[in-house]
């Protein structure tokens, strides 16, 4: 093991850290925010609302998000409206756009792990409180989302930590991050494992403390399901 | 690598086949283009039967070195950083690179034009170079990350302008079609190819440069261990430049001839 | 149109190469899922099993699995692999390289990344089982093993359809990183008929209309399933006022 | 204000498949009221309950909440409600012990009873809570209050669920089997309770098979049958001469076990 | 085989974190033994049952079934079965009937009955349908048999559960107020349907608030109180003269109420 290569390879490395960071923070935020409103669309009864809802899902769950960045980075461009348009100035910005992209691909993903969180939860106690006079976002706030959120917790705790390993596209439109100076540095020095070894450990130290903060969320949110019978272990 | 002795009657050859005109692959799935072509000879002459397979540029410097395949022929610069890596034979093509813009953009037709120039590696106070830096300055370039191209643009226009990283030249061809950069810096040959395909709205700016500043050129990747491959190809190498066989194939693909010269 | 042309079946089309790289993309991601659904139940069970040393190891097991990228995951297991194959080969005898297919290693490991998310969610369906019912077959004296079989494992399919859905959009979608082996599947078919035509967008499109008919065609799938195994429930209460 | 009419059930149909459950049932209930639905497994007593209160939508019928109908739209055969706001209002105004308790199990006893006063009322927390002590208190599981559903035995959850439902003062009370969980002590307490509401204008319907409840408690026995009141009356009338065979029938070991 | 003991605890103690539910209980059932089970709400009835088939870990004590101990091993100051398989082996020949009855949700009712007679005790698939078709016929709901629980009202569910359990034909009974979701008739249903099998020597430990099943159907009742066994005695003895202030207020509304 070249112990010297290895070290300047990590410096460089934890360099493009903050700009993994900033394009995971701001996708993750962005991407929930939509996919509360998709989620809403999907279940809110409507069939126009339902099937754009159903029609987004689909689209942004069901393509490579390679694809998807590609398309929004040199694609939209190819149109002289949006070239000439107010958006361009933002969306002229490679950082813009890679955080877009991720966003509108996580919110599809999220967007199902939520709802899959509301099928969860028991008719009764919906209809306990619909009995007291709750519905719609007051039913929501109160019951159905704490309730959702705590099953759909485990699935949307995998979601952000993909997320943080789909950042590694952004390479693709010129934001240059962790993996994206990882794979130049591999075309200049041609050591692929031990600089991908690097990449690697960063990735799971990153994802490891994501991982832990959603487990302790997940305890903190169970008090309600400790103590099970101990029928579950015998 | 495996360090069995071996008699080499046959061989693996790798290209990527899709990096057109170099290597392509046809609708019908077989490789063509002017690197499958010159293999055919190339093998002939050294008495090897070879089998060509595709595979990603990404892995194939570690996958020529975990044995998977015992040549790459990929447009491959011979580089310092590569030669720690992998062994190579004499280059089979050498090739000019230059600065491209849009057509209709203030750029075009900037100064030395149609003109060849020649350079070292780290030669600085070029004329026709200070007269480019006045003219760029403030600009966007786009260049291809890690490659020889992108040094010189850092080492030269890196102070002037603002200089933009793509994983792949095409990428950087779309961006310089939307506007959000300026100029592109690349393998002139690339280039020509590049501007069909983009209806010709992008053209050559500012002389062509050519020279030592490239390296030797563009060479077959073996494992440093198979010196006796290394020595069979190069024989073969030698004999197509000799006889023009590169030539002809290089002005049939590229319309212009590419052979590496003294 | 030539770009018509291009996609079609005629001796200039690409049509032909598309759908044996679709088929091959899906023929990949299936075999990946289902080496996937036996690691990830072993996994999930060593989770749920109280164990302290098989807690600890399905813990390690999803968080590396998880959390390391899954391109590396690829390189590690196609040149790893090869580098494992070929000390077997010699030490057998054989004299040369012995590479790992690359549909084989690709498949394991896409199907070991697979079984990380499959684990947890099979633990999650678990988890959602009602305690009562799990009571109610330890009371006539159901032993583990039938438990498992007969009460958990239908329950947990059911409430596992959803969360696989998901785990086979993921790996149909890793796969297209398989591309660095070499493999013909759909993402690098793409990618060399867009380099070698030069027709980006034309082939990039044409590449996500095939994913998204995979996806649309496995959707129908996971869903008829869905409804199969929900017939038991009531009306969901959220539709109604 | 006594004889105001709080609610009125006007023809009440409901099916589940073709499976027809309740099959026309109409019903008054003044301030004050406490009526007993009594009736046979299977006969819709539940259903009824949550067809009042629009949990489950009837296909026809008309139902009136202190005055007000509930308005209803009929559209591709189906019938749902016209205002979500009106039901909500209804709704607060009617409470509902469920047979099957529903607690929310991610609150605590206490949370469970201060949830709808704080949030659907919007009352100030600190009476809420103290109102919400009182009447845990009152139903014997003060204690409990910190605990979370699942811990609790089946009669705790019970007086849970009474407790929560009568935190909101509602002017109408459903109660579907209020005191199957409990022993006969308890009973006695929250019959008391009952009749303390009933005494201070509350109207109740309550499912019950506590003939003592339906004998001394209540004013009125409505008996159902397969979809429909086979026969209604005052508790004496019904519990002695009055009384249909099918009725007799039912209430059997009752009559003749102690 | 009269005199035979099936069932025989000594000592139980349980508690839930610092809360000490069971404090040391101890009782014997023989063949035929009806004994029912009486106790405020949350005397610890429920827990008590759930540590005799070992759905919760008894911290002391020790539980005879058939002749047979049930062997623990004490570790870390934690207990439990030392071997699953005679766990298993008990647990088949001791029916339980839970007081939220535990359907499986994902099986049919008729699905629920056959599960434990097929696949535990391996019996021939048509002779446990047949079986099953007659025992549901007993408690009334044939016609459901092919319904999913949740498609069923209270009493229905309640029903199934005790079919389901007697399907396993054991030799005790655990039954935790069987009747409460019953009504009048039913109930009578019910009790009738337990006398039968206590007369087939089937031993029963019967939680329960219905005083009237503890005086007329069973041999011994048991009042529990705060983990402790009151009082226990022929229920003639019980309900008259003998019993305890305790018991008589606890019985206090049944004795004056009607
Ligand atoms: N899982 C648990 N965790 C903590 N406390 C519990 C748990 N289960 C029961 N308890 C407590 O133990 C006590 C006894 O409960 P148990 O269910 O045995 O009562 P019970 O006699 O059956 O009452 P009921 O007649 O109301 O069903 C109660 O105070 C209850 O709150
Ligand atoms: N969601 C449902 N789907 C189909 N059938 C249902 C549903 N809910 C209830 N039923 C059927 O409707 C009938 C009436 O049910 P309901 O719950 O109103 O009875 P109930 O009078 O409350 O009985 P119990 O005293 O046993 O609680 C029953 O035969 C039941 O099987
Ligand atoms: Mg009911
Ligand atoms: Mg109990």
């Amino acid at each position: 093991m070249d112990f010297t290569f290895i070290a300047s390879t990590m410096l460089t490395l934890l360099k493009a850290v903050p700009t993994t960071l900033i394009l995971f923070s701001l996708s993750i935020v962005t991407g929930g925010l939509l996919a509360l409103v998709i989620v809403w669309m999907r279940t809110s009864g409507n069939p126009v609302l339902t099937s754009i809802a159903k029609g987004y899902i689909f689209i942004f769950r069901g393509s490579p998000l390679l694809i998807q960045m590609f398309l929004v980075f040199y694609g939209l461009g190819q149109f002289g409206f949006i070239r000439y348009s107010f958006l361009w100035p933002f969306l002229r910005e490679p950082m813009v756009c890679a955080v877009l992209s991720l966003a509108l691909c996580t919110a599809g993903y999220t967007a199902e792990i939520f709802r899959g969180g509301i099928r969860a939860v028991s008719p009764k106690e919906i209809e306990a409180a619909r009995s007291i006079g709750m519905s719609g976002f007051l039913l929501v706030r109160r019951i159905l989302a704490p309730i959702a959120f705590r099953h759909a917790l485990p699935a949307y705790s995998t979601e952000i930590v993909l997320m943080m390993k789909s950042t590694a596209l952004a390479s693709l439109v010129t934001v240059w991050e962790v993996t994206g100076v990882a794979q130049r540095l591999i075309s200049q020095t041609y050591r692929t494992m031990e600089v991908f070894l690097c990449a690697a450990i960063i990735y799971l130290v990153l994802n490891f403390i994501i991982l832990q903060g959603m487990a302790l969320l997940e305890y903190s949110l169970s008090r309600h399901r400790r103590a099970a019978p101990q029928a579950l272990k015998a | 690598a495996p360090a069995f002795s071996k008699d080499w009657t046959k061989a693996t050859i790798t290209l990527e086949g899709a990096y057109a005109p170099w290597n392509l692959t046809n609708a019908d799935g077989t490789l063509g283009g002017f690197e499958p072509e010159l293999a055919k000879v190339l093998c002939e002459r050294a008495k090897i039967e070879c089998t060509l397979v595709a595979s990603d540029w990404d892995g194939m410097i570690p996958a020529l070195n975990a044995g998977k395949f015992d040549v790459i022929m990929d447009a491959l610069s011979i580089t310092e950083e590569r030669k720690q890596v992998i062994g190579f034979t004499i280059p089979y093509a050498a090739t000019p690179a230059a600065f491209a813009t849009a057509k209709d953009s203030p750029l075009a037709n900037a100064a030395g034009t149609g003109a060849t120039i020649k350079m070292t590696p780290g030669q600085t106070g070029v004329t026709e170079i200070d007269a480019l830096k006045a003219a760029f300055k403030g600009k966007t370039i786009g260049i291809q990350a890690a490659t020889v191209y992108a040094k010189f643009v850092y080492d030269n226009f890196g102070d002037i302008a603002e200089i933009r990283e793509y994983k792949t030249g095409a990428d950087r061809d779309l961006d310089l079609q939307n506007g959000r950069i300026d100029l592109g810096f690349d393998d002139a040959v690339y280039f020509a190819n590049a501007f069909k395909a983009a209806n010709d709205t992008l053209a050559f700016t500012g002389p062509e440069i050519v020279g030592s500043i490239w390296g030797e050129g563009e060479g077959l990747g073996i494992r440093k261990a198979d010196t006796d491959l290394r020595d069979k190809f190069n024989e073969a190498i030698k004999s197509t430049l000799a006889d023009g066989t590169v030539k002809n194939l290089s002005m049939k693909w590229f319309k212009v001839d590419v052979s590496p010269q003294e | 149109m030539a770009s018509l042309e291009l996609l079609g079946f005629g001796s200039t089309g690409w049509g032909a190469l598309l759908i044996a790289a679709a088929l091959m993309t899906l023929a990949v991601t299936a075999t990946a899922l289902a080496i996937g659904a036996v690691l990830g139940a072993i996994i999930a069970a060593a989770k749920l099993s109280g164990n302290l040393i098989l807690v600890t190891l399905g813990n390690v097991y999803t968080t590396v699995f998880r959390g390391v990228p899954e391109l590396l995951i690829i390189y590690l297991i196609y040149f790893g692999g090869s580098s494992a194959v070929t000390a077997i080969g010699q030490a057998m005898g054989y004299e040369g390289f012995l590479g790992l297919p690359s549909f084989i290693a690709g498949a394991l490991a896409v199907g070991i990344i697979s079984g990380a998310y499959q684990a947890e969610v099979f633990r999650g369906a678990f988890l959602a089982i009602s305690k009562g019912e799990l009571e109610a077959a330890s009371a006539i004296g159901m032993h583990r093993g039938m438990r498992l079989r007969r009460i958990i494992m239908p329950q947990v399919f059911r409430l596992a359809i959803p969360g696989l859905g998901n785990v086979w959009q993921l790996s149909l979608k890793d796969s297209a990183l398989i591309s660095v082996t070499g493999l013909a599947e759909l993402m690098r078919t793409s990618q060399v008929a867009a380099g070698s035509t030069r027709q980006y967008f034309l082939f990039f499109i044409a590449g996500g209309c095939l994913y998204l008919l995979l996806t649309s065609l496995s959707d129908r799938i996971f869903n008829g399933a869905e409804r199969r195994a929900n017939r038991s429930m009531p009306a969901s209460a959220m539709g109604q006022t | 204000m006594p004889g105001v009419t709080r609610l009125s059930v006007r023809n009440i149909r409901k099916s589940f498949g073709t499976h027809e459950v309740l099959r026309g049932i109409s019903l008054d209930a003044e301030d004050g009221d406490v009526i007993s639905l009594l009736g046979a497994s299977g006969s819709g007593k539940s259903t009824f309950l949550r067809c009042i209160n629009m949990l489950e939508t009837a296909s026809d019928g008309e139902i009136w909440v202190d005055g007000e109908e509930i308005r209803m739209v009929h559209k591709n055969g189906r019938s749902k409600p016209a205002s979500q706001k009106q039901v909500d209002h209804i709704r607060s105004e009617l409470g509902m012990v469920f047979q099957s308790f529903n607690l929310w199990s991610h609150m605590t006893i206490l949370q469970n009873v201060i949830e709808g006063p704080i949030h659907v009322l919007k009352r100030p927390r600190a009476d809420c809570i103290a109102e919400a002590e009182a009447l845990l208190e009152k139903v014997g599981i003060a204690d409990k209050r910190h605990a979370y559903p699942a811990h609790l035995s089946g009669g705790q959850q019970q007086r849970a669920a009474i407790a929560r439902a009568l935190a909101m003062k509602p002017k109408v009370m459903l109660f579907d089997e209020p005191t199957s969980a409990l022993d006969p002590e308890l009973v006695g307490e929250v019959l008391r309770v009952m009749r303390a509401l009933a005494e201070e204008g509350m109207t109740m319907l309550v499912v019950t098979h506590e003939m003592s409840f339906a004998r001394n408690v209540s004013n009125r026995v409505v008996f159902m049958r397969e979809g429909l009141i086979e026969s209604s009356g005052k508790p004496d009338d019904m519990f002695t001469g009055g009384a249909t065979p099918a009725f007799r029938q039912f209430i059997g070991h009752f009559g003749s076990g102690q």
